[in-house]
């Protein structure tokens, strides 16, 4: 396996030790070994942000924690949810005082754990809401959205949801803003090569040479349609039809484009996307005004891009400008 | 033959549910791998015995060892088992918290609480091709015994059988949840993994408490 | 092929079309289809600093383009020099009127290319001194630095040569501070996969499955060593070794470290590696004052990562430390 | 048989330059391929194509050509071949400057400069296998025969052959420039792809210089 690696039960522990060790100005640990939470004053009087979910998907979901975005961050194994326990000490170490925001994404392991967790907190008086990301357009159909998964749009989620709390918004309004966020998000991935979970050792899908997979999940769960591989031009045709018709976005709209690579696609390729994603919307009479290309949400090794549009009013547009520092995203603010 | 259990001489039997899981990891295993991604025996048997684990250095009567055993698999286990299996015994520990003995009632109280917690976190329905498929039956024949006014004996032994039954109709169910729902049409024709570890699980109990059913016959 | 790409003659243009798309606020065009410049006012009065390579390495070079760092880039083919007339054409976008520093790595192509511009911009009076990086320590003996390979510890000597430019430095001041800064710097690479260039369509070297190449070059160059694959702790002694014993690096220094991913190796496993070179650090008495891990300098799609170390004096430290904004780095300066 | 080139009217020769690379384009790909990437031809008929594209369009004499196929090379070709072919045409059109005929010290000259600025640019040496073993025995076998008094074409004759030589001797020697230094003793029994080409142009050159000196004896 050409893995840089220890013991392949451990790579979650170690990789963690690193972060840490890395990032003293942006992480702390805390007294669970997977939760981590923002390094500094911590956030009294502030609404806590948080969230969780399997490894693998760096820099998500610890690479988002940091002043202007999420407080703590519950750990998982590969591709696993974290523990109940993990989430629940992830919003005691968020709570400053004024209840706590999980918000995660809709994978049925984070759905219970989470669910768990919260019971917990409410035991010990900590009051915790939620919003589950459903971004995902391609992982069933629009009348069954609650079915949908989450991927790469919780990171604008969690960015408006904190620059809000930030101000010093209240739980109700937090929680509402998220949802607001994650309603006016879609999101689709193309798979064009598979990844292997270091304990597993062998993949545990495959995607052929010369085909692609439309509309995969981030664990590879199965996605609408295997196809014959397509130009760049033509893949992003694909990916925006779906995109597109689902919220519908239409002329006129503003909006925040995120075009994440899968792991293992070359960057230079993750920009040929964004260029046609870009024509297409400028064809579409859609106004870009926030754009993020890279490996913003990753499937470990796997070759493929999702791409990921919110709409935009006013508000949301304020609050992705303002100012935030993070492993995986870092925006200054001054725009 | 007797008919209420002494709780706090019932701990061992926590030391039986263990020992299945461990012993039966690699059979879960493989019938996880049939349709979903094979790791249920690990996933289970990593709470389990770290809970035997604890309970070797301080063993605890049924109630707490439940409540142990709970906080173990919320601790330990991430995915779905940990809630799932955590939630099942977390609130049947809350219905024996405070109690010394159980009774048939009791039992049922428990059962359903259990049951319940389940069904209320994985919102899993009868048929789905899951746990439930053993968790819904297995109540329901107890419930059904304990109303015709069988002895706690035999209500733990139609529920046995219940579970039993319901393990084996997984095999024919199309997964409507979890991680072999994805097959569709393919996950039929296999056992449930998880069913298999309720099954297990449900046997181990009932056979504990029966043997101490008769033994305190015996020895009273 | 499992790529995002269209023709595959046209990746570096159509890349950098989604380039200009996605960062109008960080980069602009220039008269020169391969070159591209810092957007905002320019830099009158400031001496300009301009690197150029081979594209696939993203997102070296164009990605270090900004504020604080770089102010023009000459962009080639994948792997492959920029023209001459490129590199001419990316000093006269950095010419602020106090000369034009090219800080670039040592290759073959890109020294021929250099000087041939150099001379070419010297015909229209304008002044450009160079630095040729030479920090990949396993491509020749340290006798022989001459010959190295210039590779991620490009990176740190841009940012302290800008960081110094920045402040009204005159050329030889920012050329002696930019070989200041590759004189203290050492790299290492090991390959764990090999890559595709999209136009040749397979790879032109292999690493077989199960082994690793130690000292691997940016393009495939041969390392000094192919071995079974190590886990990472294993891994890391055998980079830290090559690298520290060099310049060599000792108790009570302070250094910058960089872990750079080659572009499919995952971003969990820098960290796994990143421990294991604290761990070796802290062991040997060298003080970390600055870290970085992440992919910062990749071969397309190879796995395996890069080691590199900078011992720092004050003044270096100090540079290191000063805001610079670009897609590949962004230093808040609020340490 | 004249002694002087008309520069102006020398212009065509540089199509039947372009026409060597081009044609032989495969050949120098896959010389290229035995020792190093395999693309020389492509990198070759990139800039000549283009530098024959705007001839058409705007014929020049040989010394403008040689200024404009240096300028195309610097402009089209990165890696090595754009400066190490873009400077020998480069510093040969700035000898011919001015010119509006070349004799055999002029030739002399002009070979001197060209060959100097590709030895200094690349700083490759006789035996390294590359250009270089192809333009310094050319170079000298002008300058022996020129020093022999031997007549213009003659010269070029000389120099021709000598260029052939240098081509064949690269088969023996290992690389110790380029991408093919890496391959070490393994780069032995290969023909060089560089001297390759630079052979053709040579020849082409020689060739249309002959031809034009025995046709101004002709048209006299
Ligand atoms: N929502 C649910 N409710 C009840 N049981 C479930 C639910 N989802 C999954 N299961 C059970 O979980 C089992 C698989 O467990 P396991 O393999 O440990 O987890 P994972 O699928 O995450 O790998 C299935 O066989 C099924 O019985
Ligand atoms: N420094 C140098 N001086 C002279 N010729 C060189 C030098 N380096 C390489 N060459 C020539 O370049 C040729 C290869 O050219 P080409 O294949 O176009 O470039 P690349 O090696 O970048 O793919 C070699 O055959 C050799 O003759
Ligand atoms: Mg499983
Ligand atoms: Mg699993
Ligand atoms: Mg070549
Ligand atoms: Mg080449």
């Amino acid at each position: 396996m050409n893995r840089i690696i220890d013991d392949p039960d451990d790579v979650v522990e170690d990789a963690l030790v690193g972060i840490r060790a890395a990032h003293p100005d942006l992480l702390v640990g805390t007294d669970h070994p997977r939760v981590m939470r923002a390094a500094g004053p911590g956030n009294a009087g502030r609404v806590g942000i948080v969230t969780g979910g399997g490894s693998g998907h760096e820099p998500a979901f610890v690479g988002y924690v940091g002043p202007g975005l999420l407080d703590a961050v519950a750990i998982g194994e590969v591709f696993a949810s974290p523990t109940a326990r993990a989430f629940e000490a992830a919003f005691k170490a968020a709570d400053g005082g004024r209840g706590v925001a999980c918000l995660y994404g809709n994978y049925a392991g984070d759905n219970m754990n989470v669910k768990m967790a919260v019971k917990l907190a409410a035991r010990d008086g900590l009051t915790v809401k939620t919003v589950v990301a459903n971004d995902d357009a391609a992982s069933a159909p629009s009348h069954d959205r609650g079915r949908r998964r989450g991927v790469a749009g919780e990171i604008l989620m969690w960015k408006t949801a904190a620059a809000l709390a930030a101000e010093g918004a209240d739980l109700d309004a937090v929680i509402a803003m998220a949802q607001k966020t994650i309603d006016a998000t879609r999101s689709v991935g193309i798979g064009l090569s598979a990844c292997t979970i270091p304990a597993a050792g062998k993949p545990n899908f495959s995607i052929a040479d010369g085909t692609m997979e439309v509309g995969i999940g981030h664990h590879g769960e199965p996605g609408i349609a295997v196809r014959p591989i397509e130009p760049a031009r033509a893949m992003a045709s694909t990916m925006m039809d779906t995109v597109l018709a689902d919220l519908p976005f239409g002329r006129g709209d503003d909006v925040a484009v995120l075009v994440s690579g899968l792991g293992a696609t070359p960057v230079m390729e993750l920009y040929i996307l964004y260029r046609h994603v870009a024509e297409i919307l400028a064809g579409a009479g859609i106004r870009v005004r926030h754009r993020f290309v890279g490996n913003y949400f990753t499937s470990l090794e796997m070759m493929g891009a999702s791409v990921t549009l919110t709409r935009l009013d006013g508000e949301l547009d304020r609050l992705l400008a303002l100012p935030a520092r993070s492993i995986g995203l870092t925006v200054m603010g001054d725009a | 033959m007797a008919d209420t259990i002494d709780l706090l001489a019932a701990g061992p039997i926590l030391d039986d549910m263990v020992r299945t899981i461990v012993d039966n990891a690699d059979r879960l295993n493989s019938l996880d791998g049939a349709t979903g991604d094979g790791d249920h025996g690990v996933n289970m048997s990593k709470g389990f015995r770290r809970t035997a684990q604890k309970l070797a250095l301080a063993p605890q009567g049924l109630g707490d060892g439940f409540g142990m055993l709970a906080e173990t698999l919320l601790d330990e286990i991430g995915g779905s088992m940990g809630p799932l299996y955590g939630s099942f015994f977390l609130d049947m520990s809350t219905v024996l918290r405070g109690r010394t003995t159980l009774d048939r009632e009791g039992f049922a109280t428990m059962l359903r609480a259990g049951v319940a917690a389940v069904v209320d976190l994985g919102e899993g329905q009868l048929g789905d091709k899951s746990l439930v498929d053993v968790l819904v039956p297995a109540r329901d024949a107890f419930e059904a015994a304990a109303a015709r006014h069988d002895s706690f004996s035999g209500c733990l032994a139609a529920m046995d059988a219940a579970a039993e039954q319901g393990f084996e109709a997984t095999r024919d169910l199309v997964a409507r949840i979890g991680r072999a729902s994805r097959l569709g049409e393919r996950s039929r024709g296999h056992l449930d993994a998880g069913a298999a570890s309720c099954r297990l699980l449900l046997h181990a109990l009932a056979e504990g408490l029966e043997r101490q059913l008769a033994d305190r016959v015996g020895a009273a």
